[in-house]
Parts: structure tokens; sequence; C-alpha cells
């Protein structure tokens, strides 16, 4: 293991801010890719439900 | 067979060339609004930075080439926006010669019309910017090797944009990251000039790329026209 | 002997087949991300220059990967799509340009997150950022393109053969961008990996960009099921679906 | 002999026609009928090789005009619902360049004669920009006087015209419909033209 405890692995060496913001953002952007595409599929089966009532 | 084959290629081609330059004539203005957008960008840049001769002639090579670059491009959306809108594309489309030989024409005459007058203007402007003599003439030959590759390159963005709404800015955001290499080659040749080193490297670069997009961009020209008339 | 209507169909044979296939590479790449999270952060070891800073190439590289990797895709794709006249594959290309435009992003702000604590500016202009940068207009014309076109398969077309340019381009650009960047920067500055990369350092580099390969895998699959349910939101066989969801 | 199998045309997503096929011989006459927005114009673009099909094939001859364009345009002459003019060129100009395009040498006294013959010689040296839309359209009919192709395809060419002209077109049409010319023609007139054998496509869903 390289970290002697969690504080020492959230500190980065100094760097925290800049892996830390970069691994976030990563994780982020999948998420919202995630979420947005979920979102769309569903707008897209409501829109065609709609068009199927009328 | 043979030649008259190549008789009718010839004689169609040159139609479409005529044609295009004779309209150009009719429309002066149209050649006047890119040389004057010309002018007036690469006059701006001493404006907003300052008069002194070192620090102008330090950014003139890339200054004068984004310049032109852009004079070459916003003449771009009338390159084939006309024709699509009188029906006459269709007659090209429909010629029996084949459809990329004949945009090479309507390319040359764009070239002519937009292209050629920003080349033969832009040493007065390079003076503007305190370049010295061989820099000068390295500039010219930059242009002049390095603008044909700019029309051959966006008449494919002109052609796929045809008809679409907002093709004006859309051609620009097509067009340009296509045009990264000529930038860089034509605003090096003259860079190296003033430096004191042999431009020929970048030249050649430069001839390259016209060379290849001559033999790519037509092709890929006519296919879009032909994607955007249906 | 009418073999396009069977092309047209198609869409409606592979919405159920993505949708099978989305768990599979999902669960894959959250594996594949853990594995290659361990890798990065418990395994790999300090780098004696760089200090931790170095653990961002752990997202930086393999999104720069993916940005190129998946923009080759796309014009696989529209290739394929172009001269089959086949929609699918027209539809995978357009699925894929939003996932390489983020990578692309990524790539960009990672390693402008790298740069600062390395050579104290946010921006440098190095050969493989500036072309990173250079790739993002590429994404943003295509997805630009195809959201202009009204009609869909005059989109799909027109992008295809965008996408070929582009990708006839790259190496070009690629070449000028780095011709350009030795002459003006000489070497200070190289982004390139560290020569004397230990091996575990490259296995969590090599897992993290197999994790967003089969990540983008999955997310376009989503992505094109989105499409070909908005493109055919008319036909029977969605209605039947979005009803069918419903009841 | 121009011939159509299983055409079908999808504008958006919905379908405009489908399954229409005909074949037109040598001295025929085929109109085509249909509602506003039936894809009329469609069929005579796809027909052209301007539109891809969504199904479905054109053949001139035996072969697939998509694959032997270069046989099947010099034999092809398409006048749509734009006229293909230019309007900073005279009427002569356009007609020229027009004719040039479609691969005939015309000098300009042949061009003058066909402006002459749809009687509009009077405005040959005046630019288009200035002429009514009669006299437009009959500027770009008067290539029909030039063109030695056998497949005509006209959009709505009576579209505008006055009587004397309508009549003087329709007996352009039938003479070379007499020296085995085949005509495929839209319009909403009921103008008469003698052919050897005369089609109607009825389009719809």
């Amino acid at each position: 293991m390289q970290w002697a405890s969690w504080s020492a692995f959230f500190n980065m060496g100094g760097y925290a801010f800049y892996v830390w913001f970069s691994f976030g953002l990563t994780a982020l952007c999948v998420v919202w890719e995630v979420l947005a595409l979920r979102k769309r599929s569903q707008q897209a089966l409501r829109l065609s439900q709609l068009l199927a009532q009328n | 067979m043979k030649t008259a084959k190549k008789n009718a290629w010839t004689n169609a081609w040159l139609t479409v060339l005529k044609r295009d330059l004779l309209l150009a004539l009719r429309r002066r203005s149209d050649i006047a609004t890119t040389l004057f957008f010309f002018v007036i960008v690469s006059s701006l840049f001493p404006l907003g930075i300052g008069p002194e001769a070192a620090v102008l002639s330090s950014i003139a090579p890339g200054v004068l080439w984004v310049a032109a670059l852009l004079a070459g491009m916003i003449s771009l959306s009338r390159l084939f926006s006309a024709d699509f809108t009188d029906g006459t594309l269709e007659q090209i489309l429909l010629a029996p010669q084949p459809l990329a030989l004949l945009v090479t024409a309507k390319i040359l005459a764009h070239w002519l019309v937009c292209g050629l007058p920003v080349v033969l203007l832009a040493p007065l402007i390079g003076l503007q910017y305190a370049l010295p003599n061989e820099a000068l003439l390295v500039l010219v030959y930059s242009l002049l090797l390095g603008t044909p590759a700019l029309s051959l390159i966006g008449a494919i963005g002109a052609a796929l944009t045809l008809g679409v709404r907002g093709s004006g800015l859309l051609v620009a955001l097509l067009v340009l990251p296509l045009y990264i290499p000529a930038l860089i080659f034509g605003a090096g040749a003259v860079a190296a000039s003033q430096h004191g080193m042999s431009a020929e490297a970048h030249l050649s670069l430069l001839a390259a790329c016209s060379l290849l997009s001559l033999v790519l961009a037509p092709l890929a020209t006519a296919a879009a026209l032909r994607i955007s008339v249906e | 002997m009418n073999i396009n209507w069977f092309k047209y169909s198609s869409p409606q044979t592979f919405y159920p087949l993505a949708g099978k296939m989305i768990p599979w590479f999902t669960w894959l790449a959250v594996v594949l991300a853990m594995a290659g999270l361990y890798v990065s952060f418990a395994i790999a070891p300090t780098d004696f220059q760089q200090g931790e800073a170095y653990r961002i190439i752990f997202v930086h590289v393999p999104a720069a990967w993916m940005s190129m990797v998946i923009y080759i895709a796309m014009a696989g794709w529209a290739a394929v799509g172009l001269a089959l006249n086949a929609r699918l594959s027209a539809m995978m290309a357009q699925a894929l340009a939003p996932t390489g435009a983020i990578f692309t992003l990524l790539a960009l702000v990672t390693g402008s997150l790298w740069g600062k604590p390395m050579w104290g500016a946010w921006w440098v202009w190095d050969a493989r950022l500036t072309s990173e940068l250079i790739l993002l207009f590429l994404y943003l014309g295509f997805m630009a393109l195809q959201s202009s076109i009204d009609d869909p398969r005059r989109a799909d077309r027109a992008g295809a053969l965008l996408a070929l340019v582009g990708v006839v381009n790259v190496p070009i650009i690629y070449f000028s961008v780095k011709w350009w960047n030795t002459l003006h920067q000489g070497s200070t500055i190289n982004m390139g990996v560290a020569p004397k990369m230990a091996a575990t350092m490259l296995l969590g580099m090599l897992l993290m960009a197999l994790a967003f390969w089969v990540y983008t895998v999955a997310v376009a699959l989503m992505r094109v099921r989105c499409i070909i349910l908005e493109r055919e939101c008319s036909t029977d066989w969605v209605k039947e679906l979005s009803t069918g969801g419903q009841a | 002999m121009l011939m159509a199998q299983g055409l079908a045309c999808l504008r958006g997503d919905h379908l405009l026609f489908k399954n229409v096929g005909f074949e037109l011989k040598a001295g025929g006459l085929l109109y085509v009928l249909g509602e506003n927005g039936s894809g009329k114009s469609s069929l005579l673009r796809m027909l052209c090789g301007l539109l891809m099909p969504g199904a479905g094939a054109v053949f001139w001859g035996n072969k697939k005009i998509k694959e032997d364009a270069e046989n099947y345009l010099p034999n092809l002459t398409y006048i749509g619902h734009l006229n293909g003019l230019k309007d900073d060129l005279t009427a002569l100009e356009n007609l020229q360049i027009s004719a040039r395009l479609a691969g005939n040498d015309v000098s300009s006294q042949e061009s003058l004669a066909a402006l002459t013959a749809i009687g509009i010689a009077r405005c040959a040296d005046l630019p288009v920009r200035v002429l009514s839309q009669g006299q437009k359209r009959r500027v770009a009919l008067a290539m029909l006087w030039l063109t030695q192709s056998q497949l005509w395809i006209l959009d709505e060419p009576f579209t505008a015209l006055d009587v004397a002209s309508t009549e003087v077109l329709a007996s352009r049409l039938g003479a070379h419909m007499a020296n085995g010319g085949m005509t495929i023609i839209t319009t909403h007139q009921d103008v008469s033209i003698s052919a050897r054998a005369t089609q109607t496509l009825r389009l719809s869903v």
C-alpha cells in the first residue's frame, strides 16, 4: 500500500486539488451523461406515447 | 472518341469558369467586399496592439495569414448558394461531365475572384507591418501556394452547409479547423524568412497541402453537393 | 427484392438487442474502472519527479486515447453508412460524437490541471493539448452540422462525409501542430509520458483506458437507442413499446 | 427506354409514395399526377438521379442510371420548377451556358432561333433580372429547341405561360415525341399533347 493514512491519501502529496478535481470531473461527466441519456430516452418514449394516443 | 470526350470535358469546364467569372464581373462589389474585409481586419491589429515596428513585424505573418484566411472564408458561403437557390446547380449536377471536374472550375473562379486579389494586396499591407522585402516576397509566395488549398477545402464546407440554417457561421466552424495546417506552414514560411532562415521547407509543405486538397477536395465537394441538393 | 426495406427495419431489431447488451457493458465498465482506480491509487508508486500529481495521467491519457479512438470509430461507422446506405451505422456515428467530445474536453481539462502544478501554467501550447483542442473543434463541427440539418437522412450523410474529411485531415493537422511546436518552443515542454514508467503505472492506465472503452460502448448503445426512438417515434413498433411499457 | 421499379420516397420520416413503377418507350408521354405534396417533383428528381430513391431503382436501357450516369445524362433534359437562370446574365447568355453545360456547343444564332421559337427573342439581350415570371419560364424552356436528348423531364412547364406559348410548347413536345423522344411531365393545366403512347401515373401512398 502506498499510503500511510487516509488523510495522506486525500492530501495527495499536496496536489489534492488537481488530482481530485480531475477524477471528480471525470466521474461527474460520466454520471451526467448516463442520467441525461436516461432522461432523453424517457422523453422520446413519452413523445411516441402521445403520438400513439392521438 | 477519346478526344471528343476530352473536348467536351474541356468545353464544359471552361463554360463554368467563364460563367462564374462573368457573374463576378457583373457584381464587382462582391470582390470589393472581400478585399475591404482583408484590409480592415489587418489594419485593426496595429490599432489594438500599438505601432511599434518590432512588435508588428513579429506578429505580421500570423495576422496577415489569419486575415487572408477569414477573408476567403466569408466569401465561401456564396460559392454554391446562389446557384442552389436559382436552380443552376441542378443543371451542373446533371451535366454529363464529372461533377468533381466542374467543381474545380467553380473553385478556380472563386480563387481568382477572392483569393488572388488578396495575394496581390498582401505585400502592401505587409509594408504597414514593417516587413522586410524578402519577407514580403515570401508572404506573396506562401499566399500564392496556400490560398488555393483554402478555397478547395472551403468548398467542401460550403457544399455541406448548402441551404442549412445559419450556414455562414456553420461554415466557419467546419472549415477553420481544417485550415490550421495551411496557416501553420504559411505563417511559418514568412516567420522563417524574417529570422533569416530558408522558407523552402514550409513552402514545399504548403504546396503539398494544396496539391493534396486539389486531388481530394473536389471529390468530397462533389459528394457533398449531391447530398445537399437532395 | 427490396433489400433496402430490410435495412429500414433493422433499427427495430437492434433496439432490444442493444437493450440487452447495455447492462453487460455497464457492469464490465464498473468492474474495470474499480480495478483501474485501485491500481492507480493503491499500487502504482509515487513518481519521484512529479510526486502524486502524476496520478492525473490515469484519466488524462486514457481520455486522450479515447478521444482519438472514438473519432476514428465514428469515421468508420460513417464510411460504412455512406457506402452501404445503412441507417444504423450513421446513427452509431452520431451516437459516438458527444461521448468523443466529452472525452476530448476531459483530456483538455485534466491536461491543464496536470500542467498547472508541473509548469506553473494552466495552458501551454504543447503539441498534444493543441491537437486535442483542434479535435474538439472537429467534434463540435460534426455535431453542429448534424443538428442544423432537419432531414435526418441528409444529416446522416452530410455528417458522415464531414467525419471522413476530418479523419483524413487529423494526421495532417497533428503533423503540422508538431512541426509548429518544435519550431516555436524547442524541446522545453514535452507532455509525453515519462520514459521510465513503472509497469504498474502502465497497467493502471491500460485498465482505465479499457474501462473508458467499455463505457463508451455502453453509452453509445444507450444513445443509439434514444436516436432510434426519436427518429421512429411515429412508427407502430415504437408506439406499441411506449404504451406497452406503461401498462 | 426508361424504366422505374418499386420506387419509394421518404421525406423526413414520412413516406410520400411507394411501389411506383412504369416503363416508358420511345415516343411515349407520361403524365405524373397527384395533389400538392404528393411527391411529383420528388419523383421527377429521382428519375434524374438528383434524389436517391428510398427503395427501388431507375433503369435507362437495362442499366441502373446511378451506375451508368455517363450514358444516361447526355440523353436527359430536365427543367425543374426552378428556372435555372442567372439574374445577372442576359437571356441569351443564360441559354447558351445551359446548352453548353448539357454538352451542346450552340452558336448564338441557334440560341437566338430557339428564343424566337418561343417568342421571346426581343428579350434576348436583357438581363433575366428584369423579366417577368412567364418570360423567365420561356427562356428556360427555350432549351427544348436546342437539345438533342431523347428524354425530357419537365416539372410544371406550362405554369406562368400564356395561351400562345402554351400551344407553341405543346406542339414542340408533340414533335419531340413524333421523333421518337420521350417526355415525363407534371402539369395542372389541361393541355393536349400528341404522342404515340400516353400513360398517366397517379401518386398516392
